[in-house]
């Protein structure tokens, strides 16, 4: 029976972060445009763009190959998977533990190796430029990513998510100054690893400062499809992420009623709300840097990052 | 009954003679080399008896003890196969026109002349006949190294001669000296002279006329060893000599040279008194290694090459003996044996690449694994066992030094260890242009004798895996005897 | 006898030291010639007495050797050689004759003290004569090191064998090999250079060690 | 018995060689020699995993009465070196059935078939090896077979200039390792591993003599597997060799050196001072870090392959100073975790580094090129060699599901246990290397992309890759049963865990938690709370989430699919040269690290308008290693060289000075004597 229930709820979250996924990027489009004093479209908008994309015919460069075909999917598997792990509205999922911050991050590592060898595999200038950018930026970000856990981790003796989150509800944690600075640091971290601005604009195909979108360039149709709603996807893992380790109060925790549930989903889309509206007045106050400034930036996420961890052992000696 | 092992010594210093005699009258080349290769062959079997019947008293001249049995059947040895491979070696040269029938008549006299004195020099008892002996080896090599009488060889022959005749004369220094300070002791007459004697009675004389005696024939007999700064004659006497002369150099003269300054080193080491011989020879040796070392990078002359390789073997024998104790003269022995056998092959299969190839410029050679795989390859397994890399047994004789000294003496082992890096790099470096890259030179079919190379090759080879009981029992008693 | 004995040996033994310091001040191949021979006659007569004082009659032998060898046969051969090459030039000395001189000194020096620090109880004669040979073999050594010139350097090399010769003399009731082997090697040597000067002069026209240098093995 | 068995095989292997000198040039030579390797290498690992697995708990020593003639052969196999053995012929089986189908294409083989059998013997031996003789004799014994092997196509400059580096190289290493020995053997020669043990075990070393111990055997071992600053031969010799070779030497020889250092630092030395794990850590994360820069600058693919060679083991050496700092505070849980994560990303690398090898060897028999730059678009052309590659790339970049994530997962979660270190210097460190450690994963992952990206994706950029076509099935067959492997331990890994347990408890003295006991196969190494993987269950859900994806929009969406030309932003050129090239893939990595690492500089030449000229962009980089450390000590030796020369060209009367100095010298010295 809890088994059951266990896998209801492990599926509700999965159902629930794919069907969020695209109403979080249309709610932030939405907001930007509000900011703008631009009407912009329904929030509703990407579930039409992926419906419309569906619906077409997939055009595929001659020279593609089966890899260009089958990275989409794969991406979409990977970042998923990535989603359904991380605590949205309720910790201690049945599947949790088979894969730690660490593997997270990794599994979001492996989606974005296909799709930088989805965009040299039609060998035309725009994939190269996108996939050397991004393999770039990863090269900063993810180091950057897992100074962040070590310090989540060295604090709370624990790599699993759920344990963090549940610890972080405590009281006794209290505030750190390296917890604040991981904070900082993941939210740059999140920035450039979802391509917005500063970092990136998904809304241009202006080539000099493209990146994720000079990868994408040759998609369409279906395959199409799937790389927006990987990126939705990962967008709204990120916020959670956030979410989950920041402000993990109201997660439902494993065993409590039905009650408790739907007030973590309650939560949650409040999380998701606030996280949204944060980064639209973000995107919206800040010009995009050029391509070579962004190592500067995440180089300062990494130094944040160092600098929590080493800071960590100060205050825990204190 | 020794009377049997008294006519073995007898046929080991003969049989040369008499041969030697004989050569001299005999025209023709074809024969003498034969007859040559058979005394050599005799003298070995001679040698060999001595291992195995019971060995004659020490006489006032003649003594055989396990010390100096070891070098005389590594000496018969190499002094056998050397002469097979000279056979082969001569008649080429002779069709090349370098060498005359009437040299040649005096060469091979020559050779046995020499296997005479050094003989002598090893079962020698006593001082002077041991002195004697080695100047006539000198000499007579003197007169082979100059053979071919172009300008190089006779400059190479005259250097030889005159820095030789300097250590004759402060060799015979040191013998008056020693007998000066055994006459109190010992008594008038030839037992001041006998080696038996002088060691049972060593304790008494009187330390500093030892001492001086030491320098002296460290010095007179080290030039012969070639330590460095000694060495000057060693490498053009190689260089321009016939080949199986500079195998025979490499591999025995400097071996009884080293055989003498051993020899008084027992002698100080049983004299209170006396200096202590260790750091002398360890500084030397050193010198030696590093000296050879670093003049290894810059030779153009093949053969010039190896002489200088066996300057730092030297010095690595000698840097064994210096440091003493059973495990480093274990491996200074092992060392020497394993030299005088890989230092000859390597210059068996020099002497035919320099005769394919019509120079000894390493410039003008290379790739010979392409085009002569048979020198090729013996070459490169002769390098590599002279390089001291395993399986063979100069990799031994270097373990066993290098990891009982450095406990000991840590400054100087990682002295000795850059020395054979260093000796090591220009060796292989060398060994890459000969040996590999694009074959350089004439492609000549080569028709040289194999047998001797690989039976050394094949010694050092089993040497470096397997020692048999006996042997090493033999060359235990002798390192204990080092002290 | 004693007093008389060691003052006769010490005066010739000092004499062979004195002429050889006189050798080093040569720098006429003849003059050398010349000096070398009267050192071959003091070696001789220092011998023999040591033949008489130590009653050792096969000592004698050792002097008539040093004689006839060393005080006839090789100066006029060496005579002979320098006319037929025609370098009886000035033989250039390496540093000059003062500083060689001065060098020489620095030499006996250092042979005294090596040698004085044996106990005396070897007896005194011997003592002294090997303080003395050691400098005469010290002397030649230099005067090999210091000349430019081929015949000079053999001069020089023979007065240092004289020196061997005095030391053995010195050694009383040393056995007759040490005689027959010091003249065995004289010969040799004298023999053996012979025949390379002869040869040096076939080949080039002097012997002079610079024409030999030329032909250094590893030529650029 | 184990060791009876794999010594039988040695033999085997060495009269295979012996074979192969007889039939090196005959056309039989071939299958002849690399059927009976691979049998003796298979025959091997079964005896090696069966010993892992029994584990006894007293290997027996066999003592053979060759070598030191008064000490004999020793040779012993307990759990480590039973492990090792497992790892060099797992990679000598596979590399032998990839030369029976590879060998095909080698132009010299009598130049390969005598040495390789010669070469797998040596590795077997070292391994096997129970006294310093043995020991150092059969490592030299492997250095040389390799050299000869590195020799193979000699003709070429650049390998006989590599041949010599590497031997060169090598010899140091051994000197260095036979001072070390030396060492622990003492004066009057415990050459026997377990005299040495003994004296380890008794606590007879002083602390200087243990840093000495240290730092030689980190210079020796650290030679040989290619640890920075010592690894300068390293992406010269493995490139050379032929492909199958630089598998073996890449991916096992490497190993070979590890377990050298394993056998010297843990178990011979004994205790060792706290900070000794701080010199590893530090040396392993530079060389982590710098390797696989060096990768991501590199045009040719082997070389790229060697310099990632390079990274690997700095993070293996990561592992293993962690191990040694939890170890020297008495920490065995955490040390057994660290150690776990060193054998596992052993085992890890030996097999996609063969892979990938072959992979590069099976692309350079197929276009005779070396360099991506003149490749592309294989993946059309060579499908199964790329599929294999591909996951070769997946698994090194340590991405999961695959192999190389576990081995890297452990790792992190080794550093995690730092807090519970009790010196400072450590509990900072850790981290710092930690990060290290995270950079050197996202850079090795940016540099595979380039790798296959450039290789096999796009459009090819020559003539030779326009007409590849698949290689023989032997070189697929070996690769895909690699890639199979790599899968398998990736999603497995709790049983390589628990099979590697002896070893770490005989290393380490402790052992990761058992884990069968864990459900679902998941690998927990502390506890459940603290973290946990499940390589399966990732892996199935990924394979399901996207059958599931496939199967959504195959039933609803529309499957109408249109090739056309490619779009690329409104203007496509038809010539492949418009294509990014790996050297502008790298520039943006370039500016961010090379420019300090390797002191890069960009030049363009921009001509003037009007001239037709095209505009030039000139990168040039340094290897500061080699200008700071190797390029000075040749100068030097060259230098004094000159100077020493002269003294072959002195007149004799300056010899004769010589002498007559050398006397006076001497003689001074005894009048001075008291």
């Amino acid at each position: 029976m809890a088994l059951i229930l266990d896998l209801l709820v492990q599926g509700a979250q999965m159902a629930v972060v794919l069907l969020l996924a695209p109403l979080l990027t249309g709610f932030v489009r939405k907001i930007k445009a509000r900011l703008q004093r631009r009407r912009g479209a329904s929030v509703l908008q990407p579930y039409r763009d992926l419906a419309r994309l569906l619906r077409k015919e997939a055009v595929v460069a001659e020279n593609a190959s089966w890899l260009f075909r089958a990275a989409p999917y794969l991406m979409v598997a990977a970042t998923w998977v990535a989603a359904a792990l991380v605590p949205t509205f309720a910790t201690g999922l049945i599947f949790s533990w088979s894969a730690d911050l660490i593997a997270i991050i990794a599994l979001l590592g492996s989606a974005r190796f296909f799709l930088a060898l989805a965009g040299m595999d039609v060998g035309t200038s725009f994939g190269g430029i996108g996939a050397s950018r991004e393999m770039m930026i990863a090269s900063l970000a993810e180091p950057a990513m897992l100074l962040i856990v070590f310090t989540l981790a060295l604090t709370a003796g624990s790599t699993q998510l759920a344990t963090i989150a549940e610890l972080f509800t405590r009281p006794e944690v209290g505030l750190r100054v390296s917890l604040g600075l991981a904070l900082v640091a993941l939210v740059m971290v999140a920035i450039a690893e979802n391509g917005r601005i500063p970092i990136d604009n998904p809304a241009t195909h202006l080539e000099l400062t493209m990146v994720h979108e000079a990868m994408v360039l040759e998609y369409s149709g279906r395959h199409l499809a799937m790389i927006e709603l990987a990126a939705s996807l990962k967008l709204l893992l990120y916020v959670s992420l956030i979410g989950a380790l920041f402000v993990p109060w109201g997660l439902a925790l494993p065993g409590t009623g039905g009650g408790a549930y739907a007030v973590g989903l309650a939560t949650y889309l409040a999380k998701l709300a606030v996280g949204g509206f944060l980064l639209a007045v973000f995107e919206t106050s800040i010009a995009k840097m050029r391509v070579f400034r962004v190592p500067e930036f995440l180089g300062a996420a990494l130094m944040l990052g160092l600098l929590g961890t080493l800071l960590l052992f100060v205050s825990r000696s204190l | 009954m020794n009377g049997l092992g008294f006519d073995a010594v007898a046929a080991v210093l003969l049989i040369p003679l008499a041969s030697a005699a004989l050569l001299v009258l005999l025209p023709g080349y074809r024969l003498t080399a034969r007859l040559n290769v058979l005394a050599s062959l005799l003298t070995l079997l001679a040698a060999l008896s001595l291992l195995v019947v019971e060995r004659p008293a020490a006489g006032p001249y003649l003594l055989v003890d396990d010390l100096n049995i070891v070098f005389i059947v590594l000496n018969t040895f190499v002094g056998f196969t050397t002469s097979a491979f000279s056979a082969s070696y001569i008649g080429h040269e002779l069709e090349t026109g370098r060498l005359t029938p009437t040299y040649l008549r005096f060469y091979h006299a020559m050779y046995q002349v020499m296997m005479f004195g050094m003989n002598l020099a090893l079962v020698a008892n006593n001082i002077g006949l041991m002195w004697v002996a080695v100047e006539l080896a000198t000499l007579t090599t003197v007169l082979m190294v100059g053979i071919y009488r172009t300008h190089e060889a006779l400059e190479a022959a005259w250097k030889y001669f005159i820095l030789g005749s300097v250590g004759i004369a402060l060799a015979l220094f040191g013998t008056i000296l020693v007998y000066m300070a055994a006459r109190p002791v010992v008594g008038e007459g030839m037992d001041a002279m006998v080696w038996t004697v002088l060691l049972e009675r060593a304790a008494g004389f009187d330390p500093a006329l030892v001492n001086v005696a030491f320098v002296f024939l460290l010095l007179g007999y080290g030039t012969k060893v070639g330590l460095a700064p000694l060495h000057a004659w060693l490498p053009d006497a190689h260089a321009e000599g016939p080949t199986p002369i500079s195998a025979v150099l490499s591999g025995l003269l400097l071996n009884v040279a080293l055989y003498a300054v051993l020899r008084f080193k027992l002698l100080l080491a049983a004299n209170p008194g006396g200096i202590a011989t260790g750091p002398l020879m360890v500084t030397m040796g050193l010198a030696s290694v590093l000296l050879a070392a670093v003049m290894l990078y810059r030779r153009r002359d093949i053969k010039r090459l190896f002489a200088y390789s066996s300057i730092e073997h030297m010095g690595i024998i000698v840097f064994a003996f210096g440091m003493g104790g059973p495990l480093a003269n274990f491996a200074g022995l092992l060392h020497m044996v394993m030299h005088s056998l890989t230092k000859s092959a390597i210059f068996f299969a020099v002497g035919h690449v320099a005769q394919v190839k019509g120079t000894q410029r390493m410039s003008e050679i290379g790739g010979l694994t392409e085009t002569h795989p048979w020198l090729g390859w013996s070459l490169v397994l002769g390098v590599v066992a002279i390089a001291g890399l395993p399986p063979m047994g100069i990799f031994m004789s270097e373990f066993l030094l290098v990891s009982s000294t450095f406990a000991r003496e840590p400054v100087l082992t990682v002295i000795l260890v850059a020395g054979l890096l260093l000796a090591f790099g220009a060796l292989l470096m060398r060994l890459n242009g000969l040996a590999f890259g694009e074959p350089k030179g004439a492609t000549a079919p080569v028709h040289a004798s194999y047998v001797p190379m690989f039976a050394h090759l094949a010694l050092v080879l089993a040497a470096g895996l397997f020692l048999p009981g006996p042997v090493v029992a033999w060359f235990q008693n002798v390192a204990a005897l080092l002290g | 006898m004693g007093d008389l004995t060691f003052d006769v040996a010490h005066m010739l033994a000092g004499g062979l030291v004195l002429l050889s310091f006189v050798m080093l001040y040569q720098d006429r191949l003849y003059a050398l010639l010349n000096v070398y021979a009267l050192h071959a006659v003091v070696l001789a007569a220092s011998v023999a007495w040591q033949a008489f004082a130590q009653d050792a009659p096969h000592l004698y032998v050792t002097a008539a050797i040093a004689l006839a060898f060393k005080a006839v046969v090789i100066p006029t051969s060496l005579h002979r050689i320098i006319r037929r090459l025609g370098i009886h030039r000035e033989i250039e000395t390496v540093g000059g004759v003062g500083p060689t001189m001065l060098a020489g000194m620095g030499l006996v020096a250092l042979s005294l003290a090596v040698m004085l620090r044996i106990t005396p109880e070897a007896e005194p004669l011997a003592r002294e004569d090997l303080a003395f040979a050691l400098s005469v073999v010290l002397l030649g050594l230099l005067m090999m090191v210091t000349r430019r010139n081929a015949v000079s350097q053999v001069v020089g090399f023979m007065s240092l064998e004289n020196g061997l010769v005095l030391a053995a003399a010195g050694a009383r009731g040393m056995p007759l090999v040490v005689e027959i082997s010091v003249a065995f090697s004289i010969l040799i040597a004298f023999i053996v250079i012979g025949i390379f000067l002869f040869r040096i002069r076939e080949r080039f026209d002097t012997v002079d060690l610079h024409a030999l240098d030329r032909f250094r093995g590893e030529r650029r | 018995m184990t060791v009876v068995v794999s010594l039988a095989c040695v033999a085997v292997l060495l009269a295979t060689a012996v074979v192969g000198v007889a039939a090196g040039r005959h056309s039989a030579g071939r299958p002849l020699v690399y059927g009976l390797g691979l049998v003796a290498t298979v025959v091997a690992f079964g005896s090696a995993v069966a010993a892992l697995v029994a584990s006894p708990a007293t290997a027996p020593e066999l003592v053979l009465p060759i070598g030191l003639p008064w000490l004999g052969a020793h040779f012993r196999i307990d759990a480590l070196s039973a492990f090792f053995l497992a790892v060099v012929n797992l990679g000598a089986a596979f590399a032998c059935l990839y030369g029976l189908g590879y060998g095909r294409h080698e132009e010299a083989p009598h130049r390969v078939l005598p040495f390789l059998p010669a070469f797998l013997a040596g590795m077997n031996l070292v391994v096997m090896a129970a006294d310093a003789f043995g020991f150092l004799l059969s490592w030299e014994f492997m250095s040389l077979a390799s050299w000869a092997l590195v020799l193979a196509h000699h003709r070429d400059p650049e390998n006989a200039h590599a041949g010599y580096v590497y031997l060169v190289m090598a010899s140091f290493g051994t000197l260095a390792l036979l001072l070390t020995l030396g060492l622990l053997a003492g004066p009057d020669g415990g050459y026997a591993f377990s005299a040495m043990r003994q004296v380890g075990l008794g606590g007879g070393r002083e602390a200087g003599m243990a840093t000495l111990v240290l730092v030689l055997a980190l210079i020796g071992a650290g030679s040989k597997a290619g640890l920075v600053p010592l690894h300068v031969w390293l992406p010269l010799a493995h490139p050379a060799a032929p492909s199958h070779v630089s598998a073996l030497m890449s991916g096992v020889m490497t190993k070979v050196a590890i377990y050298g250092f394993v056998r010297i630092v843990f178990d011979l030395l004994g205790p060792s001072p706290w900070w000794s794990g701080m010199v590893v850590l530090a040396i392993g994360g530079a060389s982590a870090v710098l390797g696989v820069l060096y990768a991501l600058m590199q045009t040719d693919l082997k070389r790229l392959l060697a310099y990632s060679t390079i990274e690997n083991v700095g993070i293996v050496f990561v592992a293993l100073g962690l191990a040694l700092a939890f170890r020297s505070n008495g920490m065995e849980l955490a040390a057994a975790l660290a150690f776990t994560a060193a054998l596992l990303h052993v085992l890890n690398h030996s097999l996609f580094k063969s892979l990938l090898f072959f992979g590069a060897g099976a692309v350079l028999s197929a276009t005779h090129e070396r360099n991506v730059e003149r490749l592309g678009g294989l993946i059309h052309r060579m499908p199964a060699t790329s599929a294999l590659f591909l996951v070769g790339c997946v698994a090194i970049s340590a991405l999961p599901p695959l192999n190389g994530f576990v081995s890297e997962w452990l790792a992190f979660q080794a550093v995690l246990q730092s807090p519970e270190l009790p010196q400072w210097g450590l509990r900072i460190m850790v981290p710092a290397v930690g990060g290290m450690l995270a950079l050197a994963a996202a850079l090795a992952g940016a540099c595979f992309v380039r790798a296959f990206g450039i290789a096999f994706l796009g459009r090819p950029r020559s003539a030779a890759a326009e007409t590849a076509h698949e290689v023989d099935r032997l070189s697929i067959a070996a690769m895909a049963g690699l890639g199979l492997l790599c899968l398998l331990a990736g999603i497995l890994p709790g049983t390589l865990i628990d099979t590697l347990a002896p070893v770490a408890e005989l290393v380490v003295g402790g052992r990761m938690p058992a884990q069968q006991a864990v459900d679902w196969l998941t690998i927990v190494p502390i506890a459940e709370s603290r973290s946990s993987y499940n390589g399966l269950l990732v892996f199935l859900f990924i394979a399901a989430s996207a059958s599931l994806a496939v199967l959504a929009i195959h039933r609803l969406a529309s499957r109408a699919l249109r090739r056309a030309p490619a779009w690329d932003c409104g203007f496509p050129v038809p010539t492949p040269n418009t294509q990014y090239t790996a050297g502008s893939f790298a520039q943006p990595i370039r500016r961010v690290f090379a420019s300090m690492a390797f002191r890069a500089r960009e030049r363009v030449e921009m001509p003037p308008p009007g001239d037709p000229r095209p505009a030039r962009l000139t990168v040039e980089m340094h290897d500061p290693v080699w200008d700071w450390l190797y390029a000075p000590v040749a100068s030097a030796v060259g230098w004094i060289a000159d100077r020493m020369n002269r003294l072959q060209f002195l007149t004799i009367r300056r010899y004769l000075g010589m002498v007559f100095l050398s006397l006076v010298g001497l003689l001074m010295v005894i009048a001075l004597w008291p």
